[in-house]
């Protein structure tokens, strides 16, 4: 729903009338941007009857209502749609009040209507009565005052560490199939280092007794199968056997060019 | 700093009721904020009676110048209110409400869990978004259950620090709440038939409501 | 010792001893810092003597679980000494263990006896003093017997308190690399390179089992 406010640029005083000496009828119109809906203005007008909400007439609120309304259109004013709506229901009420029930009329008795409009206003004026007191009581803060420094309560916290039995699991299978993770290592997956192919010429040739060709020295795996690491495995091999030879540890020889390389211990030789 | 040890041969025997009643002293005197028997038992030893502790408390504080109050769950040591004219130093900047939000408020808190539509119901006006937010954000309404009628709308209660705020044990201790029950002004009643309302159907959730009709018929002119 | 004399004359009677110390109370108490003489005297109605207010609630409170304090010039209430163990929140946070350490952890498991070389050289990469201190801290892993290799280095085994804290029965109870894969833990193509460790069949903790064979062809070298 739009702001009441808004739709009455043209005619709010620019004050707001204070909730206890609202005025009423006369003034009405030109206070309306002070009413919060239809119902607020009925429960201010039913004030002028002075007597108990129970025992309010809703017919004579029906009509002050109305004459509400129609002094409104006549200053041209914009009222919200929800307070044209309450004033064609209330005219309806009204002629239900006044005409004799018709005897075969559906839906509710213009007596029942208006029980329920007065069970309305004098709901919302005891939540508002409910509201006053509420609002009197002693608050927090203003006469009632929590602690003023308040010890905060210091946290002492021990850390326990916890892994799972499925946190050991999955981690050694990580290690195991060597995914992606492998933190701060250089990637040297796909080379054979000179070290590591002499180190195993070295001690596979000591118990090899005659020649035998130098692929046979090598690594297994995928040194033989995954091409990269095949290339770096064969050069290390070469290099290693020539480390070899010139230590005096290992002979080569080829029969013909791209013939297979082959490498025996030097039977001098000792380590 | 005394440890668990010192009170009792064993650690799982609680310390004596007037040492209990010191601890909840302190504890209760240390915070600003109130503090429920839950989260005292769990700070005082091993088998203790917080909740006698209190009793004891509540007892020995009656009259003086600070007092121990219930507040919902929870316990908070508070200033006696005939006193609040010392302390006008201490007061802080309340915001102020709105005549809608003070409404709005007060509906919340007697007809709690109320929906919107509810609200809207009662006050006939549409309840606008900000109104709701700065109750929200003041902590003094919060979300409740969602109501199980058709399209399970959201309902709001009032917090502990709304009680704490308005210096009440529960909800029920809102003042007039009893005679605003008697006279069926906290039931809700649906319309006979259309009646103009905010929302075309701001149908009041009904728990079993009363058709009306037992309203004076005779007093209307 | 009193201030009355600052006072001057009053028109006022000063409201009753007991009424006095019912007001110092509620200011100290809600009081943001300690309150001094003048101040409270300058809150309290014209004629009271805020000193002998003081005196009657320090005796009140005396072995209490609040006790009056002087702080400086000033006077405020704070808990009493011997319970400040109540404000203090014992909070035990868990954490996951680090994957260093859940690796080391599992290595030593699958392993034990396992060497910090043997250790780095499956990880990859070094393994932090700090992490085997930690697991060494927990009791999950400590020294078994040193290795009759060149060095002598130590070996790192699981404790009971692992296997307690595991669930298992004994270190060889942990599921092999088939059931890790049948388990969909272990993905189903080859490790690159052969690796040393216990393959399959490999008995879990043997005491440096012979892993010989493949030893030289993968990372450990």
């Amino acid at each position: 729903m739009a702001e009441i406010r808004t739709l009455f640029e043209d005619g709010g005083s620019g004050e707001k009338p204070q909730l206890a000496v609202r005025p009423v009828a006369e003034t009405l119109v030109v206070d309306v941007d002070g009413f919060e809906g239809p119902l607020d203005v009925l429960l201010t007008l039913s004030r002028t009857q002075k007597v108990d909400l129970r025992r309010i007439s809703v017919l004579e609120l029906a009509r002050q209502y109305l004459a509400f309304v129609e002094r409104a259109e006549a200053m041209r004013i914009e009222l919200a749609a929800d307070y044209l709506v309450m004033a064609a229901w209330l005219a309806f009420l009204k002629s239900r009040l006044l005409l004799p029930p018709e005897p075969d009329a559906d839906g509710p008795s213009g007596e029942a209507l208006a029980a329920h409009l007065a069970f309305q206003l004098e709901r919302l004026q005891a939540m508002r009565d409910a509201a006053a007191r509420l609002m009197a009581r002693d608050q927090l803060g203003r006469e009632v005052f929590a602690r003023g420094c308040p010890e905060t309560v210091t946290r002492r916290r021990h850390v326990t560490h916890s892994a799972t039995l499925l946190d050991l699991m999955q981690a050694y299978a990580r290690i195991r199939t060597r995914d992606d993770f492998r933190p701060l290592v250089i990637d040297r997956d796909a080379v054979y280092s000179m070290e590591q192919a002499l180190d195993r010429l070295r001690g596979l040739i000591a118990h090899a007794g005659g020649w035998a060709r130098l692929e046979s020295y090598m690594p297994k795996g995928l040194w033989r199968t995954d091409p990269a690491r095949r290339r770096s495995a064969v050069a290390s091999g070469f290099a290693a056997s020539l480390e070899l030879v010139r230590e005096g540890d290992a002979e080569i020889r080829q029969s013909d060019a791209f013939a297979p390389i082959e490498i025996r211990r030097k039977a001098t030789g000792d380590d | 700093m005394t440890e668990r040890g010192d009170m009792g041969e064993s650690p799982f025997e609680a310390p004596p009721m007037a040492e209990q009643e010191r601890m909840a002293e302190a504890v209760l005197f240390a915070s600003a904020a109130p503090v429920t028997l839950k989260e005292l038992a769990a700070r005082m030893p091993v088998g203790s009676d917080p909740a006698a502790a209190l009793a004891l408390l509540k007892q020995r504080y009656e009259g003086r110048g600070v007092r121990l109050m219930k507040v919902g769950e929870a316990w908070a040591m508070r200033t006696a209110p005939d006193l609040g004219f010392l302390m006008r130093k201490e007061e802080t900047e309340t915001r102020k409400l709105s005549r809608a939000a003070v409404e709005t408020l007060a509906i919340i808190a007697y007809h709690q869990p109320a929906t919107r539509a509810e609200i809207e119901a009662i006050r006939g006006v549409s309840v606008s978004r900000g109104t709701l937010d700065q109750l929200l954000e003041m902590e003094w309404i919060r979300l409740g259950r969602r109501r199980m009628t058709p399209g399970r709308p959201v309902t709001f209660v009032v917090t502990q620090a709304f009680l704490d705020h308005f210096g009440l044990e529960s909800a029920r201790d809102l003042p007039g709440i009893r005679e605003l029950r008697a006279a069926g002004l906290l039931e809700s009643r649906p319309p006979p038939g259309a009646m103009p309302g905010p929302a075309d159907d701001a149908g009041v959730g009904g728990d079993g409501a009363e058709e009306a009709g037992e309203a004076g018929e005779g007093d209307m002119a």
